[in-house]
């Protein structure tokens, strides 16, 4: 028998667990600004969703996805991508979304529930959060399309969790940006558990790249707890789309540290022992080891970022908490841009009811 | 006999059936060693194996085309999607096959399968999370769509869906998951599909109502009630086929007919029950109908959804105003 | 001015807009260099190209997440799905963002899509090519659903559509795609949504019909006529959102209302309209409404679709009817 | 950087074009008796498809699909199933379910506009015509599911077209097929051609076979014109799947010789050099050449084998015109069991009405 066809999925990691580098590493790793910078957001990152658990736990935000664990890869996303790039994020993405600009406040007005923290004050062209898994990978492919039709050096990134991979929508998204060479990027973020179901369950594929393949298109595998890594590959991969070389899988290998959302209990169907584990490979701590390592990053610096991350959170907290309630018009003024005469009719009726439900 | 809640009485028609018919498999995002979202299925993994619970990649298109494949091949799949705004994808599999594969063959292969959603609005749920677009199944023919009231109802009902030798899209209101107790007797005795449930006995008014909106409707007649306005509540209990005899004839005696759902107005089921009654009834009717309805808008992310919701105020309003016409 | 048919229309309401806004991009499946299975987009690739006017691969849900992703970054799609039949993949995309992109970001995305599709039976077409679901998406909030009846009103409502800040479903009556020629000036001028179209004016019976039972409609029009009863012919055209205030001005004239679907009737939008006029214009009513649909059966296969789509003899009959009451 | 997957993808020829080998062939390429089975079931299929095509331009059909080209990978999967196992078609299947028992009355029946044509008198368990693309494919996937829960010994078999591979449901399908190893097999049928869409503008794949990467089980490429090597790989994969080996993808590559359907013209969107090149491939051809220099098969024996064919579908043809109509009373009778009173009611309107349409 001939073989017709071969394929490769390489792996790509530049710090291991403890923080030392196990391979060449990219300019902006030796730059101490461009460190800073990425591991402030992470931290960031980690304090804001400490905080909006807990803000759910006082009943003061409905369900909330912890980003927890996947701040790496999150955050080496925001860095890799341009601000004219766009994303199409599905729930956990805090990480790249405050390095492209969008305002904490607006995160807690989402899970509050209140369609305004989808309005960004960022990135105008930036997705809003996609529940429906999976869906966001077809707009990621989409604004590739409209990238491409007006010639523009442009490139959209997709995020798709290990779950997510299941759903077809994901395979017609990727079959097609290959089939059109468009420029988006596919950021399939393997935390292991889609919910209770772990990976094991969701597919027989030994690494989620090789999905890439069915759609004629390079896949790779990176350490996702690894921010140089996640950032160097998808600075590449997104580099590649805006010439017009066509898409990417990247596959970020992470774990979800946290319950699936302040909904679930993950006591119920995951080991304890795999979540300690995971717990010694985390993103942070490897970063502030290379960090203090190559740059001199110290104890006291560690202090002031923390306490300057607190104080922005917190900032942010007491915007949301003070902001007005939209009026029960808000939910007819945004339906259609010309408002039919039966939603202006069912509006004023709306008014006369407004608060009294419950 | 213990007070049992209606997501514990949709455990125990499960379980019951389970025991009772080998044929019948379970299959769902996160129901097996997690129970399900809501716990639905708590337990029924550990107890029957993982072949007939089967947790499922995350996919709904495919677990309604599994459904298909499954049950044409002898079995009796039940298969939960997590949240109604997450059948869609699985819309394909429902109109194009299952719920037409016995018309397509002839009867020489059926589809008796069971989905279970949960369904509507009201507790704080992410975008979404709240859908009930009943009227869309119900549109189509060849499948049954229900809609449980209480635990004891959620028990019989499930039972006879997963009896029916077609496919029922069964939906849970999630509002009333857990509101009311009640002793639910684990006999196996499955309800009817097909006919309305009486609520409460009236003589001024019918309000047609079902799921969680039976709640708020009991309310608004006990209120009513005490202005001396007798309303007569009706469960749909099975939205399609309705049940239209028993509506026809409560409006024959009451002549006056108000509609209460949660989902938006337009082309609604309750726009099918008016439009049953304008035909049918016409002669019997003392006033216009109204309709009391989710508004012809998205269904709001959770801090407006109360102001989306119809209230006991609309519904007591909406029957006065059958007073003044 | 020639003679066109209504898909020649079409092709022509394309051209125009496309020539006049280069953001207007055409995807479907087969519908360059091939035209489109009805000629919808003949010639259109040879002259505008293939980023303008490009075939897809075989995914209808991937079609409707491409137009979300490329109208949110500024571009106007618009889609051809094959038949209506096999939207149903795609209606996860139309539903969970199309229809809801704007009011989900307050405004700050929005999806200037046009789903075009044929729609309905009577040319002997394969299973699952006869399908006339427009309810679905009629209960959907935040898209609009059209349905031209002519080729002026296809080519005007076409442009409207592509025009139109939001989502709109454009369906193609194929049993009429070439059924009349009519001069229609290729002037770039929109005809108006939301509002129904008088077809015949009349004094008696109010018929409320779209698509290709207009023809039929408009032939018992004609045979009532003969036996002296006054039919009025409403094309409503904007299936959603519907034009109430017509319907309801219309009935209050002629006191009488028959409303004509190819569509199954259990929550088809015959029932809307008629829910409509048994709310506000209950005492107009001078007997019952009827609805002469398609019945709530499978569409048949093409051996017997005439036996399931409403014939003139029906809708005579059902107008009859009303005088008898 | 290390490469943590490899595939191959492998191709299968075991009669080139002229018929002669280019491989071990498997013992039932050495049976006058299997070799005539095939050869006749091609040949049949061949007859009756010419036939159907002219009944439609006679109006005695309506949209009709031919399977010209396509029988080799047809009857090779007929004749490689077992009566247990099963199968989910799409819409041109004929070479494999005359096979199987299906009458070819009830082919004119069904593309007559009559669903008794669904009805198949031959094995009761294989699923009807599946014209939505890719769904069917799920079927077969649960057919698989309920042999496996039930521990039969039966693998079930989906078909679908090159087109067929874009629609999420397939991915799906694979994807579950594999992470439960399921007994079914995927037989893509590859005849580059999806109505004007060619292959090419489908994916960007080089081969359909790697789309079962994807799904992490093994998937291999065939060539579809060639009876005796469809047929041997189809045995292997369902016996693997009836052994509880889990999945596998073929890809049978072949070549759509006809139009589309009967509605359809290729002429529009295709170059006349490529069907004759295809022409020069096709199945028919090598099989009674092989056939010719192994076992003796003559002219006469041809001339003999086409007569009787042509005699059986005339006998078919006649049956079908013979039919009666179905009454409007079967519109109703399989929609529900046990049928609801609005369809009673319905059912009496119907037959009022009931001819008077057009
Ligand atoms: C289409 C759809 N089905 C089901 C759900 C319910 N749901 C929300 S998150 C989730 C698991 C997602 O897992 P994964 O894709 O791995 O992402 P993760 O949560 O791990 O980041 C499920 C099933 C949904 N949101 N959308
Ligand atoms: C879901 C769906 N979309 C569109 C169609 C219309 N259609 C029928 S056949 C076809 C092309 C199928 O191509 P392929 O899968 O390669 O199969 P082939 O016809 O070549 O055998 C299309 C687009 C359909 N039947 N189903
Ligand atoms: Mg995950
Ligand atoms: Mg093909």
């Amino acid at each position: 028998m001939k073989a017709v066809a071969e394929f490769k999925i390489h792996y790509v990691q530049m710090l291991d667990p403890s923080g030392q580098p196990v391979a060449d590493l990219p300019a902006f790793a030796h730059s101490r600004d461009e460190l800073v910078r990425m591991y402030r957001m992470m931290v960031l990152a980690r304090t804001f969703d400490t905080k909006a658990v807990n803000l759910q736990r006082t009943g003061k935000l409905g369900t909330y996805p912890s980003c927890l664990g996947h701040e790496a890869t999150h955050v080496g996303a925001g860095a890799a991508l341009r601000p004219e790039d766009s994303i199409a994020p599905v729930y956990r993405e805090i990480g790249t979304q405050y390095w492209r600009g969008v305002r904490m406040v607006e995160t807690l007005t989402y899970w509050g529930g209140d369609e305004r923290g989808n309005d960004f004050s960022g990135p105008r062209h930036d997705f809003p959060w996609s529940v429906p898994i999976a869906s966001q990978t077809l707009h990621a492919a989409g604004a590739a399309m409209a990238y491409k039709i007006r010639r523009e050096p442009r490139c959209a990134l997709a995020y798709v969790g290990d779950g997510g991979t299941s759903e077809g929508a994901f395979y017609e998204a990727i079959n097609l940006a290959g089939a059109r060479k468009l420029p988006v990027v596919f950021l399939v973020v393997n935390n292991r558990w889609a919910i209770s179901v772990p990976i094991e369950q969701q597919t027989a594929c030994t690494t989620l790249a090789q999905k890439a393949i069915a759609a004629g298109i390079p896949g790779v595998q990176v350490d996702g707890n690894d921010i140089i890594a996640v950032r160097d590959t998808l600075e590449q991969a997104l580099a590649r789309g805006r010439r017009g070389d066509g898409p990417t899988v990247v596959e970020a290998l992470t774990y979800r540290l946290s319950d699936h959302t302040t909904a679930d209990d993950a006591t119920r169907y995951r080991p304890e022992a795999e979540v300690k584990a995971a717990w010694q490979i985390e993103p942070l701590i490897r970063t502030r080891a290379f960090m203090a390592a190559t740059c001199g990053w110290t104890d006291a610096d560690e202090l002031a970022l923390k306490a300057e991350c607190a104080q922005q959170v917190e900032a942010a907290v007491q915007e949301f908490l003070a902001m007005p309630k939209q009026t029960s018009d808000s939910m007819f003024d945004y339906v259609f841009a010309n408002q039919p005469v039966r939603l202006t009719v069912q509006k004023a009726l709306a008014r006369r009811y407004s608060g009294q439900g419950h | 006999m213990a007070q049992i809640t209606m997501i514990e009485a949709i455990t125990m028609a499960h379980a019951w059936e389970m025991e009772h018919d080998p044929s019948v498999v379970l299959l769902g995002e996160d129901i097996g060693i997690n129970g399900g979202v809501f716990r639905a299925t708590v337990g029924l993994q550990q107890r029957f194996g993982s072949d007939r619970v089967q947790d499922t990649p995350l996919a709904e298109g495919m677990i309604a085309g599994m459904c298909v494949g499954m049950a044409a091949q002898g079995l009796k799949p039940v298969a939960e999607i997590q949240f109604m705004g997450f059948i869609y994808p699985a819309i394909d599999q429902i109109v194009n096959h299952m719920s037409r594969m016995r018309n397509r063959t002839r009867g020489r292969m059926s589809c008796p399968v069971v989905i279970r959603t949960p369904h509507g609005g009201g507790i704080r749920s992410p975008e979404h999370h709240s859908e009930s677009v009943e009227a869309l199944f119900a549109h189509i023919p060849g499948i049954r769509v229900v809609c449980p009231s209480t635990p004891a109802r959620a028990y019989g009902l499930l039972l006879a869906a997963i009896r029916d030798p077609d496919p029922v899209l069964f939906l849970e209101p999630v509002r009333i998951y857990r509101y009311a107790k009640q002793e639910v007797a684990n006999d196996g005795k499955a309800l009817p599909l097909d006919v309305c449930f009486l609520l409460r006995e009236g003589t001024d008014v019918t309000i047609v109502t079902w799921g969680a909106m039976t709640v708020d409707t009991l309310k608004a007649a006990t209120q009513l009630a005490a202005e001396g306005i007798s309303a007569e509540v009706i469960d749909l209990a099975t939205i399609s086929p309705i049940d239209s005899e028993a509506i026809l004839d409560s409006v024959a005696r009451t002549g006056r007919l108000v509609i209460v759902h949660e989902a938006a107005r337009n082309c609604g089921v309750g726009a099918e029950i008016a439009a049953i009654v304008a035909e049918q009834g016409l002669y019997d009717l003392q006033a216009p109908i109204q309709r009391v309805t989710g508004y012809d808008t998205v269904m709001p992310y959770f801090k407006l959804e109360h102001d989306y919701l119809p209230s006991v105020a609309r519904i007591v309003d909406a029957v006065h105003a059958t007073f003044v016409d």
